[in-house]
């Protein structure tokens, strides 16, 4: 090693290459720098041994503890779930018309009937149950089979016109045009006069008559439904298969029936209970107009 | 190419430099005096602030400075910082990066001499090091000489005062984020959160490693900081130097002695280089590992009093002050430098973001109201026509003790709205609602208007039944199906 | 004469194949660019006819005094568009800044954010990036082997080809060609048109080394040539696709799904890894020793940080996918190789800086030294931050917030951003045979402006980012979620602001770079205090072997 | 050439080590080369082969052409700049975007398009959860469904024709990266578009070759095929092809080690 050079202002030997007028030191490395290299080498081959890393032919290695994000979150969730339970059971076993006085018990219940119906519901009712044809909205302040908690309850468990269920809600309206019992006119008719009950157009006498003799058994006189049948209020700015004369008539001629499942099967009674309480609370529930006002109601309120 | 060019030959690699180990001597004057001041007073800061206590009234923790992260809420004395005010921090992170480049341009890496936790730290070993093993020359010698037990346990006791202020120093950094009497009671009987633990013996072993063993080496390899200040200088930022017109050549008093004319004030006592914290020459000339604490002025000082020559050998001078001397210019005081234009600027700048913050933070209501309509249905068409839009309403309470707030519409001919704590038939255009301490209600609204109504833009508007009554408003958008 | 018809030929042969794509196009998009072709083929043969008669740019391209030692032509053509597409660039990134804070300053449908975005990603880092790198490179190894630029004329066609590459991709993202791939947004046949110019670059740089006169090959080099082979390489994987038809403008990747995933961000962290990285150190290993007029620190340590660091930085990609559908184990290997990258990352800074020894006092005299150690102590920061990112834990919160941008700003503005700059400084003098720049001063000002900018940004930006990590999972004492998505947006505004005013001072200080290097190409000198910075000595800045100028 | 006087004994016997690479332009380059190349093929290429890369469910369909051509649009707009499409498995994740995004989602995604910003919302699962008419209303004017936003306008989607003359050439170029169309489906490419967004077309074959498809004039303009109607029926799809939430699929997911 003839050529050793000193570099003067750091005391170190150069290594004797040249390019350019730049050279190089032969500094050696900084301790601390390789140390802490080394350090984060061995922290990677421990991180790789706890946790899933190699990739191998069918699988990867697990890691030591067999962790997974996947199952972590499913842990999570399961301690979320843990810390629920109690409310669930709370839920189930108040009766349905404290609940809405139980102020902590009712958000709960809201926000898990929020959780359900988007699992469960949105695939008809939309999200946010805002309906579509055929499919009623739930936000909306027509109820054909009852909008308090309890008729809401009921309808969920037990469904409407769900084949074989002994409780589920049933009417079915008469095919007045496809089964020839009105004309094509009176059909005609009748889709005039029901228009004229919203105030769009002039219903001529004939349709009101046959109004009188074939619809008001079921729509009530004034045509404001009766919710006995569950049948819809047709004097009203809510239509379930549309507004229009088309749509009327066609509801005449040949009614369409939606039918929804009856979920008493699938779900747990708090689950549809709270389900009950979060349709309830979008905005169109009824009250238990009779009960709220009972004082004997608001007993467990105010024990607490 | 030819076979005579050079052929270098390489040393094997994987040589790493060994740290020089640095044994400051112990000095005493003006500087270090300053620097005891500045060390007694951060870690006073640090180590006492978790202590303070403040009376918020029972909503609120009685620490004066509380970082709550469960509740997502940062307390300073009498300030209350919300997540979604955290731009103030924003504010904060700026002026910390301007009062940099202000304290930089006047008087260069004071930070770095006086304040930074890394050079408190250090210093605070050093002391441990000349209370265990003597000053300077016992040092040097203790390290060369073999390893004993006497050495050994010496090196232990001094480790163990070193792991001792560590975990002191661990310990308290994680009274900042919870109720220091409370947190120190669930540390020891093992009840405080597993994060407790591991910050605490993750700073343990960082204080213990960078402040024990890697001091010096931290400023002049790893931190950015004395690269961005020494960036941050110009010829008019004070930094420590030699004046080596005047001291040089330098030679001891005897050779002074026989021939004066030849040798200037520097009588190479190397005493500058003896008491210097990261080891460094400042005849050598301003450097990175210079971290401008001024111990070497100290010392020179002291030295030329001695020898009866005028101080000021090493000093804080500027570049342009340095030139000017090295002319014959009078020396012309450090403090001087600090009335330039930069300067001023930068404390402009700093001052006037400050001040905006302070402004903001005073006139800050702690009342506010946000609405979000319901995305869909984005209406929904009511039995008798009318119709009506739902909405999440959010009142803010931003103090720390229950209040009573009356919601009101603006706008909106013939809207009335009702909550889910109320039932429909009770709709008005007002409502009143009583907002926890220092929380935010949520409150579902329902706001409905007559058939024909159009789709049109109203507002919601809050105000706090107090005596302050404060007041806000947001603006909301009516859907209707007609558009 | 025969070579003259032989290139006009050539040229008119491709307008002609141009026209016919533009006519018989697929897709209205592919006519566009067709007719883009056509024109640069169009210049192409009038410069090819008439180009020796006219005279352009008069002294711009080539200096009247240039007594061509080495082949300085592309470099200084380079540094023009460096300029040029750096002020698009920053531009771009202003507009889009301030289209978050105010969105009515989009324009439906061509100046819409997700249009300008990848314009102003791709100016910055390949058109702005790019052609410092080429330019850099070309200037770097000529000298670092005392030999003139091998293929000559490739080295032409590669500074002409990567700035119609340029505006092909550019104006493509503003009409809406895009495969959505970030950073690799343009489409497939620009792709080729790239892999075409990229090979040549290759070759042009792999040639002068064959070439050189001196037996070692300078480190700075190492790094140019991992950078142009792991680009080559990346960007051919990653925009393997299958085009709808070879006269239309959209193609699908060859990859689906979570494989295309990974591929994507394999590219996307490599693009940071190799092209803002590799390339941007061997401009260091030139520039820093150059202007420091120093040693390099340690060559030991500069053999360990290049071999760990293009071996290292490979594996990180999969950080980017932390907790997505992509495997925990791929995840896992992310992230621990993206932890060990950290110091050998620091092993860039901690050479560069130290190069520095026994010249610190440089710092405070010389302004371009000042940028270069910034751009040192941002490339140390963010390699710190980098790492700190990729752990799952900190991931968790920070991905898909603005902690991200504020990080690669702190890299992009702070570490390219004045290394470049520091570089165009020392480059615009000496490649116009000027006695200094223009003013040294206004460098000064630039600093001051690009620093203020990036406080600015780099606070904002991550204080967002906590924002918007906090706030998305925020939970109320009822147990569910306090804050809809609404609200953290509204959230942002003051943080967006500021933001855009960080990056119109950074903008501002651009400006003043380009009347700075301006005048300097202008040969003008400005008359103020002096401040001092690296000597020129042309008569040394020649290849070792005399060569005629090609 | 000045690499090749490593034949010179003189020379070989000092040139060692890293001096080697320094002085041979060829084997620096490979060996650079080769050390790039590892990460990358230890890392991408097992997900090929490692079965439950892409777990095993069902419901997932290639995009219907309409939804395709909408897929193109959203590609085109840059919207994953500031839209995932990819919820991560975190409590306040799932709770507010829905379950957790799978990998064989986006099976038939090319290119995918799981982001890397949210300056918007997570879209992985924004299908069926607002109405037709909301989206077309939010693109077309975004600040008036959502004051807070800061999203673009899109109106011009809904004034532009769809041009879907060559839709086949889509769907054929998709087949040939390995999206299972059948060739019927690519010849009948152009009538199942038209057929999902025009109600009054007969659906004929198109709800069969894509289960869940649902055809309906999605931007309220029935007159005309638009972009946004094929940008509205991908927002609606987005998501809903697969179950998720089948307890069973729950378990095994969660229960899954090693990948």
């Amino acid at each position: 090693m003839g050529n050793k050079r000193i570099d003067d202002p750091t005391g170190t030997e150069f290594v004797g290459h040249e390019w350019d007028g730049i050279e190089e030191l032969n500094t050696p490395l900084p301790r601390w720098w390789l140390w802490t290299f080394y350090a984060t080498i061995v922290w990677a081959i421990g991180f790789v041994i706890v946790y899933p890393a190699i990739p191998m032919i069918d699988r990867a290695t697990s890691g030591y503890f067999g962790w997974s994000s996947r199952g972590q979150l499913a842990d999570e969730l399961a301690a979320e779930e843990s810390r629920r339970a109690p409310i669930f059971e709370a839920i189930a076993s108040t009766p349905l018309a404290e609940l809405p006085f139980n102020e902590e018990l009712m958000t709960q219940a809201v926000a898990g009937g929020a959780a359900a119906f988007r699992v469960h519901c949105v695939q008809c009712h939309g999200a946010n149950a805002a309906g579509s044809e055929g499919y009623p909205n739930l936000t909306d302040d027509e109820w054909l089979w009852g909008g308090n908690m309890e008729e809401i309850e009921y309808t969920i468990t037990h469904g409407i016109r769900q084949p074989g269920g002994a409780d589920t809600r049933t009417s079915e309206m008469p095919a007045f045009g496809r089964d020839g019992i009105l004309s094509g006119e009176q059909v005609d008719q009748v889709a005039d006069y029901v228009l004229s009950l919203t105030g769009r157009g002039q219903g001529s006498a004939a349709g009101a008559e046959l109004f009188a003799n074939n619809c008001t058994v079921c729509h009530g006189e004034d045509g404001g439904g009766l919710r006995e049948f569950g049948t819809p209020s047709l004097n009203d700015a809510v239509w379930l298969y549309g507004d229009s004369r088309e749509a009327i008539r066609h509801q005449v001629m040949d009614p369409r029936h939606g039918v929804m499942p009856a979920w008493e099967e699938r779900l747990d009674p708090a689950t549809i209970r709270m389900l009950a309480a979060y349709v309830h609370s979008l905005g169109g529930g009824e009250d238990f107009v009779e009960v709220a006002a009972d004082p004997a109601v608001m007993e467990p309120d105010e024990q607490e | 190419m030819n076979k005579n060019d050079p052929v270098i030959h390489h040393s094997p690699l994987g040589d790493y430099q060994a740290r020089k180990s640095v044994h400051p001597k112990r000095i005493d004057g003006l500087f270090r005096r300053f620097k005891w001041l500045i060390m007694v007073v951060t870690l006073g800061i640090y180590y006492g602030t978790p202590w303070i206590r403040w009376d918020r009234g029972p909503y609120a923790p009685d620490q004066a400075v509380l970082v709550d992260v469960a509740n997502r809420r940062f307390y300073m004395f009498d300030i209350e910082i919300w997540p979604h005010e955290f731009y103030f921090v924003a504010g904060l992170l700026i002026m910390a990066g301007i009062g940099l480049f202000l304290v930089t341009s006047a008087v260069g890496r004071a930070w770095c001499g006086y304040s930074c936790p890394q050079t408190v730290w250090t210093d605070l070993f050093q002391h441990v090091d000349r209370f265990v093993d003597g000053d300077r020359n016992a040092r040097m010698r203790l390290e060369a000489a073999p390893w004993t037990w006497g050495k050994v346990m010496r090196r232990l006791a001094k480790w163990a005062i070193y792991l001792v202020i560590a975990f002191w120093t661990g310990g308290a950094w994680i009274m900042y984020f919870s109720d220091a009497p409370t947190m120190v009671r669930d540390f020891w009987s093992g009840d405080a959160a597993l994060a407790a633990y591991i910050t605490v013996a993750v700073l343990t072993a960082t204080t213990f490693v960078l402040g024990g063993f890697m001091r010096e080496q931290v400023c002049i390899y790893m931190c950015p900081w004395p690269r961005i200040q020494s960036a941050l200088m110009d010829e008019h930022s004070l930094l420590v130097t030699y004046k080596d017109w005047r001291g040089e050549p330098r030679g001891s008093i005897k050779k002074a002695q026989k021939d004066p004319d030849a040798y200037g004030d520097c009588v190479d006592c190397n005493l500058c280089v003896a008491v210097c914290p990261t080891g460094w020459d400042i005849r050598k000339g301003p450097d990175i590992s210079c971290i401008t604490c001024g111990l070497c002025i100290d010392a020179c000082d002291r030295v030329m009093k001695d020898v009866d020559r005028p101080r000021g050998l090493i000093d804080y001078v500027t570049l342009d002050d340095a030139e000017a001397e090295a002319k014959g210019a009078p020396v012309r005081p450090a403090w001087k430098a600090l009335l330039r234009g930069r300067t001023i600027a930068y404390f402009v700048i700093w001052s006037a973001i400050g001040a905006g913050l302070l402004f903001l933070l005073g006139t800050r209501d702690h009342t506010e109201i946000t609405a979000a309509p319901d995305r869909n249905p984005a209406y929904t068409l009511m039995q008798d026509g009318s119709v009506r839009n739902n909405y999440t309403v959010k009142l803010r309470n931003m103090e720390s003790r229950p209040r009573d707030m009356r919601v009101s519409l603006e706008g909106l001919e013939g809207g009335m709205m009702w909550t889910d704590e109320m039932s429909a038939e009770r709709a008005a255009r007002e409502f009143t609602v009583s907002v926890p301490a220092d929380e935010t209600e949520t409150l579902r609204v329902y706001v409905i208007a007559p058939g024909g109504t159009g789709n049109q833009d109203f507002a919601f508007t809050v105000v706090s039944l107090d005596e302050a009554a404060e007041s806000d408003t947001v603006d909301a958008q009516f859907e209707t199906p007609g558009g | 004469m025969e070579a003259l018809t032989t290139r006009a030929g050539t040229w008119f042969g491709l307008l002609i194949l141009a026209i016919m794509a533009a006519a018989l196009a697929h897709d209205s998009l592919f006519a566009i660019h067709m007719t883009i072709v056509a024109i640069a083929t169009g210049i192409g043969l009038w410069w090819t006819l008439y180009g020796s008669s006219v005279d352009v740019a008069g002294n711009w391209l080539r200096p009247a005094n240039d007594q061509s030692k080495y082949d300085d032509d592309p470099v200084r053509w380079g540094v023009i568009a460096t300029l040029f597409w750096g002020m698009a660039g920053f531009a771009a990134g202003l507009f889009i800044a301030l289209q978050l804070a105010f969105p009515e300053l989009n324009f439906e449908p061509y100046l819409n954010f997700g249009r300008v975005r990848p314009l102003h990603t791709s100016a910055v880092i390949f058109a702005f990036g790019g052609n410092a790198l080429i330019a850099t490179s070309f200037y770097v190894v000529q000298r670092t082997c005392r030999a003139r630029l091998a293929f000559p004329g490739l080295a032409r066609f590669v500074f002409w080809g990567y700035q119609l590459f340029i505006v092909l991709a550019a104006t493509g993202y503003l009409l809406g060609v895009t495969q959505s791939r970030e950073y690799a947004e343009p489409e497939w046949y620009v792709d080729l048109w790239l892999t075409i110019v990229w090979v040549a670059y290759l070759a042009v740089f792999v040639g002068t080394i064959v070439k050189r006169k001196e037996p070692h090959i300078y480190v700075a080099n190492w790094f140019y040539l991992a950078f142009i082979l792991t680009i080559a390489m990346l960007h051919i994987v990653n925009n393997l696709a299958v085009p709808v038809s070879f006269l239309g403008s959209r193609s699908y990747s060859l990859f689906s799904g979570v494989q295309d995933a990974l591929t994507q961000w394999w590219y996307g962290h490599n693009a940071v890894g190799f092209f803002l990285t590799a390339g941007f150190l061997a401009m260091m290993y030139y520039f820093v020793p150059k202007q420091a007029e120093r040693p390099v620190y340690s060559y030991r340590l500069s053999i360990i940080h290049f071999w760990s660091l293009i071996f290292l930085y490979i594996w990180a990609g999969p950080h980017h996918l932390h907790y997505t559908a992509l495997p925990d184990w791929a995840q896992t290997l992310g992230m621990v190789f993206s932890v060990m990258l950290w110091m050998p990352s620091w092993g860039g800074m901690i050479n560069g800086l130290m190069t520095l020894n026994g010249a610190w006092d440089k710092i405070r005299t010389d302004p371009i030294i000042r940028m270069m150690v910034w751009a040192l102590a941002f490339y140390g920061m963010s390699t710190f931050e980098g790492p700190l990112l990729s752990i799952k834990a900190v991931n968790s919160m920070s991905h898909y917030t603005d902690w991200t941008i504020g990080h690669v700003h702190s890299g992009a503005l702070g570490w390219n951003g004045m290394i470049t700059f520091a570089a165009l400084y020392y480059l615009a003098p000496r490649l116009w045979g000027r006695e200094r720049l223009y003013s040294l001063r206004m460098v000064n000002w630039h600093f001051w402006l690009a620093t203020l900018g990036i406080v600015f940004y780099a606070a904002s930006m991550w204080v967002a980012g906590m924002m918007q990590g906090y706030m998305w999972r925020e939970y109320g004492a009822d147990g569910y979620l306090v804050n809809s998505f609404a609200e953290t947006v509204s959230a942002m505004w003051p943080m967006y602001v500021a933001r855009a005013f960080g990056g119109l001072l950074y903008l501002a200080g651009a400006v003043i770079m380009v009347v700075n290097i301006w005048q300097t190409i202008a040969g003008k000198i400005r008359e103020e205090a002096p401040l001092t910075t690296a000597k020129y000595n042309p008569d040394a800045d020649r290849p070792a072997v005399a060569e005629p100028a090609e | 050439m000045s690499d090749n006087n490593m034949a010179d004994p003189a020379v070989k016997e000092v040139v060692k080590g890293h001096a080697r690479l320094e002085r041979n332009i060829t084997l620096l380059g490979a060996a650079a080369l080769v050390t790039v190349a590892i990460g990358g093929i230890v890392e991408i290429a097992p997900l090929f082969w490692i079965d439950n890369t892409i777990e095993e469910v069902e419901g997932m369909r290639p995009y219907t052409p309409l939804e395709q051509a909408g897929r193109d649009i959203y590609v085109r707009e840059g919207c994953y700049l500031c839209h995932s499409q990819m919820i991560r498995p975190f409590r306040d994740e799932v709770e507010r975007y829905g379950h957790y995004s799978l990998a064989a989602e986006s099976m038939y995604d090319h290119p995918f398009q799981w982001g890397s910003k949210r300056t918007g919302p997570d879209l992985a699962r924004v299908g069926g959860r607002y109405s037709d008419e909301w989206h077309v209303q939010h693109l077309e004017n975004p600040q008036s469904v959502v004051p807070e936003s800061v999203m673009p306008q899109y109106g011009f989607l809904a004034e532009t024709r769809l041009d879907f003359e060559h839709i086949a050439d889509n769907l054929s170029a998709l087949s040939m990266v390995g999206v299972p169309y059948s060739e019927e489906g690519i010849e009948a490419a152009r009538e199942d578009l038209m057929a999902q967004a025009d109600p009054d077309v007969p659906a004929g074959d198109m709800q069969a070759r894509y289960p869940g498809a649902q055809a309906r004039d999605f931007d309220g303009d029935p007159d005309r095929i638009t972009e946004m109607d094929a940008l509205v029926a991908y927002l609606q799809v987005l998501g809903t092809m697969v179950d998720v939430n089948s307890a069973a699929a729950q378990e095994v997911l969660s229960g899954e080690t090693g990948r």
